[in-house]
């Protein structure tokens, strides 16, 4: 499946890109997305959380993804 | 629907744009200086017991270190869903007449306005809740992230347990 | 003490207000309209973690009866003497970084800025605290009365049971 | 004793002058002149509340009056 990851803050730092195109096998859901990029990516799991959104709303792991399916990678957010 | 006579004279139209229930809240992302002052003005309300402002500003210094600027950038739309989502429920929790959300981004120096919330409600303590409430939540949920300068580097807030 | 030398350069003397310990507070009892940005404005510091501002407006109605306008009147010296007691209390209780209390007096229109109170501290939920605290005790002891004017009157506000 | 009372508020409309020069005897605290006021101006009695400063500062009911004192007359507030 293909989808397309967006990130924002240290998530662009660590995936050095703010966004990325994957090819995923065995990751259909946000969950399984986050294990992958960890495992990928292990600086993620020096954050103290990280979220992920599709449609502009967060979603939680057991999400399934869809193919094209745009996802956000949300690390701690720190507005105000 | 008439054709309308250009000698008959204009129409007066007055127009009061808060009398429009979804206009009653005020959303806005700003790459801009923040106008409290708009944001006050915005909650005005002929019934209004109390408004309460909160004016986040760029703070000199983080844990005794010294800090040059600060960025701020935000996956916007999803921002300012969530900043309306926040607005709606202090309308709806406290009875808030009128919400005003303004949060900048891009480059601030020390002292700038980050973020002004304004609210105002039948009773001013309502007000006060209700503005806590909200930059709470915003420092909760909004995806907005903060990037600190130093002398010797710089750091994305809050990302590092 | 020296005599000088006013062929010498002009010295470049820097004065920033804030730093001087007693003008933190700043108390001011006007008959022109409040300045919200200027009371926020004199608050504003580069420890502060937050800053309320408390902006009390007139309202368009008492108890479902119209009002048309409102009279304050104020014992002035005994006001402006209570409401620095207030801000003196709100900068030890809750370590405020600086109290700027602005109050009208004379005539007010619906919608006007009766009061404003801004307080900056170093994490905001005093902050908040601190400026509700100040709403709330201005409103027990500072010498001010207000009297609404009516269709059909005017009544000095409070003093009946 | 003479002493001068200031008023404001409902109290200026009560005493019908913001400012009265008084000849008072029996009279030599506080509670005693609130006493006096409320007996000369019964409308007083109606008042939720009222409060008497000297020196621009709030005095209590025990508080001795001297000679040519400014008493002022302190009805509810409202003010904010």
């Amino acid at each position: 499946m293909k989808i397309k990851i967006t990130a924002f803050g240290i998530a662009k730092d660590i995936l050095k890109t703010n966004s990325l195109a994957l090819e995923i096998t065995n990751v259909s859901t946000i969950g399984e997305l986050k294990d992958h990029l960890c495992q990928e990516y292990p600086d993620f799991k020096k954050l103290q959380k990280i979220s992920f959104a599709v449609n502009e709303e967060y979603q939680t792991d057991d999400f399934s993804l869809g193919e094209n399916d745009e996802v956000i990678v949300i690390p701690p957010v720190s507005g105000g | 629907m008439d054709g309308g006579d250009s000698c008959a004279p204009a129409k007066q139209v007055s127009f009061t744009i808060k009398k429009i229930k979804n206009t009653l809240i005020d959303i806005q992302i700003l790459d801009t200086p923040i106008d409290n002052e708009a944001c006050i003005d915005f909650v005005n309300h002929a019934e209004a017991g109390g408004n309460v402002v909160f004016v986040g500003t760029v703070r000199a210094q983080t844990k005794g270190k010294k800090v040059l600027k600060l960025e701020f950038e935000s996956y916007q739309p999803m921002a300012i869903k969530e900043m309306r989502k926040i607005a709606e429920q202090v309308m709806e929790k406290w009875n808030a007449l009128a919400v005003s959300f303004h949060h900048r981004v891009g480059v601030l120096d020390i002292g700038e306005v980050a973020v002004t919330i304004a609210v105002s409600t039948p009773h001013r303590k309502a007000a006060f809740e209700a503005c806590e409430y909200a930059i709470d939540t915003l420092k909760e949920t909004v995806p907005i992230w903060k990037k600190e300068f130093f002398e010797d580097g710089e750091v994305w807030v809050a990302a590092h347990p």
